[in-house]
């Protein structure tokens, strides 16, 4: 068997080496184009005290949601964590710790993490809350702020297909963070809806390439829809 | 009269140009796609991955992975693409989005904008409001003018944590359009039956009017 | 017509307001994926004292190589220019300004310059001559630089195809610097081998969002080899 | 008897793993594609947008859009994956790929490596070759030992500018295989038919020498 076969037998054995107080970063926005059955698996297992880096942290009974549920998550690195009430209660109690990130900073500290950039300059949110104690440097008369990457102990991740070495495709808006979380896990897994054969993707048409992707699985989804909104017409 | 909802969203699309990229926010921001004027093409930027949002979609084409940046199942339209979120800010950081239409609590006339966080009030997060005020050019904040206990949002200065500093031009309200240059408001078109001194009571800003300050007109 | 059509009817019409002295970046590596048509034009044009950022710097007669020719380039930004006569000639003479910046590291000051992001740290180039004058921080015990990004006037580029809204995809080892360099110009002018009707890509499947495209042609191309190597089997 | 650069190509290649992304650079290096061990899958990255490259093509197969960084005609092997130039680099700097191998002209026993720029001689340029030493953890130095005028690569201080500064733990040269730490050259193997004065006589930085020093072999 090729040493680049990433495929492996088990949920569990995806996140085998997944402890305590480890780093996960997760793709995902809302609840589209997450990793839903990672995530149950990391509710099964009871790994605590868990930092989570994702862009939203799901609702009540799906997603994120879940291991909130078990208080699994120490802290939380999002954009926007609106639509979860355990959430708030948590929260408030200062059970959990919340680092709030601007979605495209974000996204950009994940991509920098993978891409080995400790640090970029960004003017989104210099001059507010974001920015404070961050360093401040003016280009082309613009002042900017200096924010730090980000890399995971795990990254998990979903995609629609992939082949066999872990080259992945994505679909519609669940691409979403999902290529940048790929990036940045020091073990990236993948759940898949489909693992084709390898050579059957298209080489120019890969999202994200196998080199950083080092466990695959394939899964069902329930694909949960926040907000069912239909056309009138 | 102070205007309705869609009233405002008629207003903003009439700052719309054919060939324009535009982002629009949740809330008010999203009812100007319904009133792009005909024969001219925008296309919608939804920051979670997707140029070229179209309508909501039929029972038929309702698809779980394709949704918009409110998590409102949407679709595509023709010459639509689609990509991860890191190129989406670079999009929205790199000024490539010729419109963006948001929300806001408060406005200064530094050109201060408030509009994610209420100290005391459940934080929700700022999403990608404080990028897109930071990268694009062209920003029209829609909001009332006051709060329902008559307090102005348009302030010498915000009182709420800023979203972004220094970087609205352009306010649109439930009564009046206004430009922000120079540390001061410049009142530019009033609400239909509004006065210059309603506006002016509800106004903590500086405010510079002219000597005819038109009505908005909607047609 | 819609106000997202970006195809004109002709190169001089695609390069309309380069004046001399303008910065130009262009895609392309080696001879692979130049926007070769656009290079003639510009020379037909005679445009002077233009700063070219290109990873390599064509061959005598092929490439930005014919702008050299025409002693139209100031300065040259660019990772490996070996291949060239003229280049070596000018170089030594002080005629040319060339500016030698590692490859990986100006592929990232492209998409930075087109990402908005002013500037990054990156470890490649510390300690070495392009790391002279530079700021060094140090992130988790290694040392880094700073390098600023790059945006140009004009932006280049060959695409293998596209739809008149500009949405492009490119073709196997041709895209190199060619999607980097698309979002970096402040006009970004592509030329591709075919125009495809709306709605014949997909849209999961575009490499570059139109979003970056101002100008649009499409040509016939020469694809000129640089080094033909065939297999002895 | 010093190595052919056959012998320093399969040398290198004992270094290989099973699932290994490897990144080859113009030279020597580029022979080692020709020494995988039977049985072990090895991915080459190109760092012009290719990881899984191939052979060379036939005539019928030559694809002038199908180039690697020595700027070949080349294949793609199955599973091979495309990409830009950021992304290409954001794999070498991200640490992503495995084993980098690559010429250079001077080692020192910091770590320091010149490969790219002889004053007074024409600059060509670095290439990605400052992108791949300072990205990878991994990375083996092939060149000789010394210049035809028998003067040592393997230097105290480098003499010419860096291509980069404290990365580089392994080379392999026509007569050693070389470790380098804590500010000396280890010596882990010897040519065969090299003995352990011979290479002392040609390394001018401090080189350890342990009690046995085995022969490199070839099966």
């Amino acid at each position: 068997m090729s040493g680049f076969n990433k495929v492996v037998g088990s949920y569990e054995e995806a996140l085998a080496g997944l402890t305590d107080n480890m780093t996960v970063i997760a793709g995902g926005f809302g609840l589209c184009g997450i990793p839903e059955n990672l995530i149950k698996e990391i509710q099964r297992q009871k790994t605590k005290g868990l930092t989570l880096v994702s862009n939203n942290c799901g609702v009540d009974d799906f997603g994120l949601g879940l291991l909130l549920g078990e208080r699994q998550i120490k802290k939380i690195v999002a954009s926007y964590v609106g639509e979860n009430a355990e959430f708030e209660r948590q929260m408030m109690n200062g059970e959990l710790q919340v680092e709030l990130t601007p979605q495209g900073t974000l996204a950009e500290k994940m991509r920098a993490g993978g891409a080995g950039i400790p640090a970029f300059f960004t003017a989104t949110g210099y001059g507010t809350p974001v920015g404070e104690g961050k360093e401040v440097r003016e280009f082309g008369g613009r002042k900017y702020i200096l924010e730090e990457s980000i890399r995971g102990d795990f990254a998990i991740v979903k995609a629609y297909k992939a082949d066999p070495y872990g080259n992945l495709i994505f679909r519609k808006t669940a691409r979403n963070f999902n290529p940048l979380a790929a990036t940045a896990g020091k073990i990236t897994v993948v759940e898949v809806e489909e693992i084709v054969p390898l050579g059957s993707l298209d080489p120019d048409q890969i999202h994200t390439p196998g080199i950083y992707v080092d466990r695959l699985i394939q899964g069902t989804f329930e694909k949960r829809i926040e907000q069912r909104t239909l056309s009138q017409g | 009269m102070a205007l309705s909802r869609e009233q405002l969203a008629m207003r903003v699309a009439q700052e719309l140009q054919d060939g324009y990229y535009v982002n629009l926010g949740i809330g008010i921001p999203t009812l100007v796609a319904n009133y792009i004027p005909p024969g001219m093409d925008v296309m919608l930027q939804s920051e979670n991955g997707l140029l070229g949002m179209g309508a909501f979609p039929t029972e038929e084409s309702l698809d779980a992975d394709l949704i918009n940046a409110g998590k409102q199942t949407v679709t595509m339209v023709k010459g639509a693409s689609l990509f991860d979120s890191a190129e989406s800010f670079a999009m929205i950081r790199g000024g490539h989005v010729d419109l963006t239409v948001l929300g806001a609590f408060e406005v200064d006339v530094e050109g201060n904008i408030a509009s994610y966080m209420i100290p005391g009030k459940l934080i929700k997060g700022m999403g990608g409001a404080m990028d897109l005020v930071a990268g694009a050019d062209n920003i029209i904040v829609t909001m009332t003018h006051a709060s329902k206990h008559g307090q102005s949002k348009l302030l010498k200065q915000c009182t709420l944590p800023l979203t972004g500093k220094g970087c609205i031009k352009k306010v649109l309200t439930d009564l009046a359009f206004i430009e922000i240059k120079d540390g001061k408001f410049y009142l530019l078109e009033r609400a239909p039956g509004v006065s210059v001194e309603e506006i002016q009571a509800l106004t903590d800003g500086e405010l510079v009017i002219s000597d005819d300050v038109p009505e908005m007109t909607f047609s």
